[in-house]
């Protein structure tokens, strides 16, 4: 790989050909100038920043964009500095990134891999972008990553929550910060436990897709051991709006639990037909029934409206932590975009600091080195606590948020309140557990690109 | 490229042999070849007019992704419009075979080797059969019959490979080239992720130009996917001036005199479903050598309606159309989807302040998160005001600038027809 | 049993949607000859016309509560609603609460002043343009109405819920002798499907019994011949248009609280929707509806437990194994006329 | 000899007896008319005879083989060709692909993929269509879209792409209705023609009694799907039963 995906974009606009004369061509060679994909000039650096904004997921989308806005704003020095301030790391000083101004391209992945693996190498081959993040599902995500170890560039995810991103699917060049199936259950199930004791039976909804099938399998492992029997599992297509003919037969199939794995409008329809069913208020085997959404997403929670209420999940973040770096994310946020930031927005901000603090630490953009850094690095103040970035899956260990819908919110925003945060101890892993692709799976070598 | 007719003149018998023509095609569409041949090989400079780091260089689309992505889809518009162009039947299913391919390719890649060439064929092949088996149970009908059989399959195809058949198509995140595969010839020994290559020269490698500031990407996965739309069209060509298209066009025009003339439009409708399943195998296969992944939403209902959407807006039944009407939605799609709110303040940052955010505001809605609003406004201009697709358009602009050339051409062809 | 009775319950529920639009877009292809990829938008539309309304008469003012505080700090500003304002605490939240039956009032005359546009400005002039163009034409108008209304409401789906009185449910099964709770179903979708039921009827009956009916079932056999008769058939056509939009439009209100609605609806109507359209014959209004009960009973068996258990992935892809059987069974659909868009 | 031998043919279409046991010989060489009043079972008969019907009992035999349960391009293979009431042509398409076809058709089969080779390299099929299209005077017509050619040059067309195929029998179903005087005229002497020069034999259906008069050779009058009489034109002229036929059906 000799000379793959040159592109000598950053240096051009730098402006050290530009002074070259218009007649003479410069023929670019494979070793000439650069010692990695993308490297940039002297003046400014790119990221790439690739979301939805068309789709089912485009609100999400939306919000992480601002919330890299945001972050490249105040990697550049403007506004109050947001998380900068609360950072256990305090190499980043609002002077851009190694002396370079930060500047970002942005692209739509529409939430298909093949038009996000499109925006994401248009941003590598013509806009010279030295890291892309972002996205808001995880076949995308792995999509994407895919494609950056391929390319030679960092990939921080964006909102991607199925084992496989730092599982079976793992990359060197890919680092989450979000949090992943197998640490939801870990973190629900004894929650659950507590809540509704351990004799219960549940009944699984589980959107037909690799995420839903990573989430089931934890949520199934951690619950079953507390003590819960599973009666019965029923995938569902990923297109279906009404959910009536699968929570029909719930209620009189000896269940006491229905565990909805479903994520976006598939949580919003499944959960309004469970409502509608009669679910919440029912008895069964002599208890209260119960519903259950793993993984919660507020700004789509918003489209449930009250049927959210008393339903217990999880969340990577929720803006009404009181922790000193949650409470400067949400204030700079805030005041400039007018409502509180989603954990999706939360998680593109925290991933795009990441990165420019590992850049800063490891006094390179190379992607190796950088990956280098990122690497066990142990840190704080950036809203979740002490967090690890595991260097053995590039998955970040952290305390998980167990969520439940608020009875009697104060605002639109106000839909969940935190009820446990997980410590991170309960939700660590070996990183050949067989959830995550077992000892099969393996980060493969760092790739620098050219 | 005004002269996109299907119906060429037929040179009487008497008439000394085709005058001007190369490669066994008429003079019209020999120059009509060379001017494709011309723009696809010269794409790296025609496609980045704008030097790097200016205001307008968003506009560039001289980068390897969307120059292959141009190609490519020009195949698939290429190959659908043999079918939908010719016979009038109307798949809605297109994408299936697409999607099909590129499976196929990718596991020629992961388990025989990861030279390009086996993994095209066998996309090809595969594209072949899958269309094969579709075309014969969905041709037992015609009109929107057919169309709704051949988007419930294609329908299914996408759900199945998402959902259940996971083992095969890895489902939703699809399936990439990983460092565990071990293909039979020449896979990586040092655990690196293989990569897709050409007898060792892999897709990826590209060498650039720099003039003052202009920069130019010569990369070459595009010139092998090039050099296959080259060959894609040039087939296609001959496949439109072949007796065969010929029958084509009578299944199109009266089914019931073809039988009545001893000939049996459902095998020759068949075969043209065939070849444009070829033709979506192809380009499934192409798609997985420049870019080594598959998602099964490649399949998905709104892909195949977009190959119907690229070969109408283009012109269908016309032979360059739907390759223009390929490009023109993926130009759209990857460059007006990356005009965010930052890049529109750059250009009109000569404005005063608060005309500017007025500008920028209304620009906005235009581009970036809103360009799904432009491509449908532009579909619904295009078909109100340019019946025939683009081509129709190309042919209005050259008949109002070029009409002092024509007067004086017009001896050399009177029946050139316009594009239907 | 009970839960094979649920399930026929379901399947008449999902049926009557599919059978609602199917028979709009049935109405525009029969009688103008055009295929509107945009119907599914219209009910998307439909759907939105519930948003708006309970949007309107949820509109409130700002009051700043200085006991309590916002996610910034700052003091809380409460929602105060105009129409609690006006009407009272308890009237003025009835209002609200009645904000989806209401909106049906609101979108009929939206919806068919929507569809006299639609049909006015653009569709007139793809009469006599072949089906692809029309095709084209419709599903960049049915795109565009998307990205409008994502433009004003964003992309997530937006809950808009039944009145409280009619959120509860039915204990159908003591009514026909099994146990309590054994067959218990929501009652808007009870309502839904009676609507619905009485909609379809009620389009019927126009057709059969109205003089206006009787010309347009006559146009629909026989376009030209009526056109000979004298009779102006285009506004009758356009009021078709108009008809169509609407009940697009209703199915769309009175869907919005099963399905919270998102503008993604449209495109996701919109395969389905030809589906049943085509299954149940090119230009028949009853195959229409029959289609779409018989697809959305199957559906809903499909999707039981037990058979997605024994056959997974059934669910996935029900719909289009039927549509591809009975087509290949019955060459026109159920109940298609021959000739019509066969070639 | 009798190229086309339909024997005891019986086909009902519910309660309606459509034939009742139709015998019928047509003879090489020959021009036979079937005529009758409407409803008689004349395109019935031609649709049997073209495997587009299949009957419910009885024999359709032509040059020795049977041609029941063929399908229509099968039987076209065979030798018949069929001109139809209203021209079916390949509207979309030139005078000159349009006759281009039947010789491809002929000569190829029912299915050749003949993807690769140009149109313009098929000098023998051009010659030929050119000949025939010069024999029913539309050469100059050679480029023209065959949809915007008057009704009466779209039935030579068709004419001459049944006649390029050089078919052992020509059926023709009404080949002169709707048409001019002189138009008729013309088609008349351009069948006449043929005949003489390529020894055609013909089974036509017609109502105008001038065409069949100068045509036939032998008559079979049909009625309610019965055969009346089967003779000459000079014997079928007076024929008492003939008249009744016909005067009832003038009277309805």
């Amino acid at each position: 790989m000799s000379n793959n995906n040159v592109t000598r974009r950053g240096v051009l606009k730098s402006g050290t050909v530009a002074g070259a004369g218009l007649a003479i061509p410069t023929i670019f060679t494979a070793s000439s100038v650069a010692a990695y994909t993308n490297e940039p000039g002297a003046g400014s650096v790119k990221f790439g920043f690739n979301v939805p904004q068309t789709g089912p997921y485009a609100e999400e989308g939306l919000d992480e964009l601002r919330a890299q806005e945001l972050a490249v704003e105040h990697l550049n020095g403007m506004g109050d500095g947001g998380m900068l301030n609360t950072f256990s790391s305090k190499v980043l000083d609002g002077t851009g990134i190694l002396g370079r101004e930060v500047k970002y391209v942005t692209g739509d992945t529409q939430t298909k891999s093949d038009a996000a693996r499109a925006s994401a190498r248009s941003m590598i081959e013509k806009d010279g972008a030295i890291m892309i993040t972002g996205g808001s599902s995880s076949g995308v995500a792995v999509a994407v990553q895919a494609l950056c170890q391929e390319a030679g560039v960092i990939f921080m995810a964006g909102l991607t929550h199925s084992n496989d991103t730092t599982g079976k699917d793992k990359k060197a060049n890919g680092f989450r910060h979000f949090f992943n199936s197998y640490m939801t259950g870990a973190a629900l199930a004894p929650v659950l436990a507590a809540q509704y004791g351990t004799d219960r039976k549940a009944y699984h909804l589980t959107a037909d897709y690799n995420w839903g099938y990573t989430t089931e399998e934890a949520i199934r492992a951690s619950t079953e051991a507390m003590g819960w029997e599973t009666v019965n599992s029923v995938k569902t297509p990923l297109t279906q709006t009404d959910f009536s003919s699968y929570v029909a037969p719930v209620l009189n199939s000896g269940a006491d639990v229905l565990v909805l794995n479903h994520y976006g409008g598939n949580m919003i329809n499944s959960l309004t037909s469970a409502v509608q069913f009669g679910l919440r208020e029912a008895q069964a085997n002599g208890q209260n029934f119960e519903i259950v959404v793993p993984l919660y997403s507020r700004l789509m929670a918003r489209g449930a409206g009250e049927n959210v209420k008393g339903i217990f999940g999880s969340t990577n973040w929720h803006w009404s932590l009181q922790d000193e770096g949650s409470q400067a994310f949400v204030r700079s946020f805030g005041t400039k975009y007018g409502f509180p930031p989603s954990q999706a927005a939360h998680t593109t901000y925290v991933q795009t600091l990441l990165y420019a603090d590992a850049v800063t630490r490891a006094g390179s953009f190379a992607p190796c080195a950088v990956a280098e850094a990122l690497e066990d690095y142990e840190f704080d103040g950036l809203g979740n606590g002490k967090t690890l970035y595991r260097g053995d899956d590039h998955q970040c260990f952290k305390d998980v948020l167990v969520v439940k819908g608020k009875e009697n919110p104060e605002s639109e925003f106000d839909l969940l309140e935190v009820v446990e945060v997980t410590p991170v101890d309960q939700v660590m892993y070996d990183p050949a557990h067989p959830q995550m692709g077992g000892a099969e799976a393996t980060l493969g070598e760092c790739n620098n690109g050219a | 490229m005004t002269d996109q007719t299907t119906q060429t003149p037929i040179a009487a018998a008497s008439a000394s042999s085709s005058k001007g023509g190369m490669f066994g095609l008429a003079a019209k569409d020999t120059t009509l070849f060379l001017v494709v041949i011309g723009l696809v090989i010269f794409a790296p400079f025609i496609l980045n007019p704008f030097p790097e780091g200016s205001a307008m260089a968003q506009f560039n689309a001289g980068y390897p992704d969307l120059m292959q992505r141009f190609v490519i889809f020009g195949i698939l518009a290429i190959g659908f419009n043999i079918l939908f162009g010719l016979t009038g039947y109307l798949s809605f299913g297109h994408a299936a075979f697409l999607g099909v391919g590129s499976y196929a390719a990718i596991w020629s890649l992961k388990l025989f080797t990861l030279n390009v060439i086996p993994a095209i064929l066998f996309a090809i092949v595969v594209g072949g059969f899958f269309a094969w088996v579709i075309g014969k149970i969905s041709l037992k009908r015609s009109g929107i019959y057919f169309s709704i059989l051949t988007l419930a399959f294609a329908q299914m195809s996408f759900a199945m490979a998402y959902s259940v058949l996971t083992p095969i198509t890895g489902g939703e995140t699809g399936l990439q080239i990983k460092n565990t595969d071990n293909p039979l010839i020449g896979g990586p020994t040092d655990g690196s992720i293989g990569r897709a290559n050409l007898f060792g020269a892999e897709m990826g490698n590209s060498f650039e130009l720099g003039i003052g500031n202009w920069v130019f990407t010569f990369n070459l996965g595009y010139y092998i996917a090039a050099f296959a739309m080259i060959v894609a069209f040039y087939l296609s060509i001959r496949i439109f001036r072949s007796p065969f298209g010929i029958m084509l066009r009578a299944v199109k025009s009266n089914q019931n005199r073809m039988n009545y003339t001893g000939l049996t439009p459902k095998v020759y409708t068949l075969y043209a479903f065939v070849i444009s399943g070829m033709y979506a195998g192809l380009a499934g296969g192409l798609m997985v050598a420049m870019d080594t992944q598959v998602g099964p939403e490649r399949m998905f209902w709104t892909a195949s309606g977009e190959i119907v959407i690229m070969t109408i807006l283009g012109g269908a039944g016309t032979l360059i159309g739907p390759v223009l009407g390929a490009g023109s939605i993926k130009y759209m799609e990857n460059i007006l989807s990356k005009i965010n709110k930052d890049v529109l303040h750059q250009w009109f940052a000569m404005l005063p302040d608060g005309l500017e955010d007025v500008v920028v505001e209304f620009a906005y809605i235009f581009v970036g998160k809103q360009w799904h609003f432009t491509l449908g406004i532009v579909f619904m201009l295009v078909v109100i005001f340019l019946p025939g697709g683009l081509v129709e358009g190309a042919q209005r602009v050259s008949a109002r600038f070029g009409r002092k050339k024509k007067a004086t051409d017009t001896t050399d062809n009177s029946a050139s027809t316009s594009a239907e | 049993m009970d839960q094979i009775i649920v399930q026929i319950l379901n399947g008449l529920d999902k049926g009557s949607a599919y059978a609602l639009i199917a028979l709009g877009l049935t109405l525009i292809f029969g009688t103008l000859g055009v295929v509107n990829f945009a119907h599914g938008a219209l009910f998307m539309m439909g759907a939105f016309c519930a948003v708006v309304t309970s949007k309107i008469l949820s509109s409130s003012h700002k009051v700043v509560d200085e006991t309590r505080t916002d996610f910034l700090g700052n003091p809380l500003e409460v929602d105060v609603f105009y129409m609690q304002d006006w009407f009272g605490e308890t009237a003025g939240a009835a209002i609200m609460d009645w904000a989806v039956p209401l909106a049906i009032l609101v979108s009929i005359p939206v919806m068919i002043l929507i569809g006299f546009i639609m049909e006015r400005g653009l569709i007139k002039h793809f009469y006599k343009r072949p089906h692809a163009d029309q095709i084209l034409v419709t599903f960049g108008l049915a795109i565009v109405m998307g990205e409008v209304i994502k433009y004003y409401f964003g992309a997530n789906p937006i809950q808009t819920p039944a009145p409280e009185a009619l959120s509860g449910r039915v204990d159908f099964g003591v009514w026909l002798g099994y146990g309590p709770n054994a067959i218990v179903y929501p009652m808007w979708r009870l309502v839904y499907f009676f609507f619905s039921a009485s909609i379809i009827a009620a389009v019927f009956a126009f057709l059969q019994f109205t003089t206006f009916g009787m010309v347009v079932r006559a146009g629909m056999a026989d376009r030209e011949t009526v056109g000979l008769l004298g009779i102006d058939i285009d506004k009758r056509f356009t009021f078709m248009f108009g008809l169509a939009a609407a009940v697009a439009g209703i199915a769309g209100v009175m869907y919005a609280p099963i399905v919270s609605p998102a503008y993604t609806m449209g495109m996701d109507w919109l395969v389905l929707s030809f589906v049943v359209v085509v299954v149940g014959g090119m230009g028949s209004l009853p195959g229409a509806v029959l289609a779409g009960f018989v697809l959305g009973i199957i559906e809903s068996f499909a999707s039981m437990p037990g058979v997605v258990n024994l056959l997974p992935g059934i669910n996935q892809i029900i719909i289009y194994v039927v549509a591809i059987a009975i087509l290949l069974i019955r060459p026109r659909g159920l109940m298609g006329r021959k000739g019509v868009m066969e070639d | 000899m009798a190229i086309l031998s339909v024997k005891g043919v019986n086909k009902r279409f519910g309660g309606l007896q459509a034939l009742g046991d139709v015998n019928l010989d047509v003879v090489e060489n020959t021009c036979h008319a079937i005529i009758g009043p409407n409803g008689a079972g004349k395109s019935t008969l031609l649709n049997v005879l073209v495997g587009k019907l299949i009957p419910d009992s009885g024999s359709v035999v032509f040059d020795g083989q049977s041609v029941l349960g063929r399908q229509p391009h099968e039987i076209n293979q065979m030798g018949i060709s069929r001109v139809f009431q209203t021209p079916e042509i390949f509207a979309d398409l030139t005078v000159m692909e349009n006759m281009l076809i039947p010789c491809f058709a002929k000569r190829d089969g029912a299915f050749r993929m003949h993807a690769i080779e140009s149109v313009r390299h098929e000098k023998d099929m051009i010659e030929k269509a050119e000949s025939m299209l010069a024999e029913v005077n539309m050469l100059d017509k050679r480029e023209m879209t065959a949809s915007s050619m008057s009704r009466g040059d779209k039935r030579r067309l068709e004419m001459a792409m049944c006649l390029v195929q050089e078919p052992r029998l020509l059926l023709l179903d009404e080949p002169t209705a709707g048409m001019a005087r002189a138009d008729t005229e013309n088609t008349i002497e351009l069948l006449k023609t043929i005949r003489k020069e390529r020894g055609l034999t013909m089974a036509i259906i017609e109502h105008d009694m001038n065409v069949v008069f100068s045509l036939a050779d032998r008559i079979t009058v049909l009625a309610q799907g019965m055969p009346l009489v089967e003779d000459t034109p000079d014997n079928i002229k007076g024929h008492p039963k003939v008249r009744e036929a016909y005067l009832g059906e003038a009277q309805v």
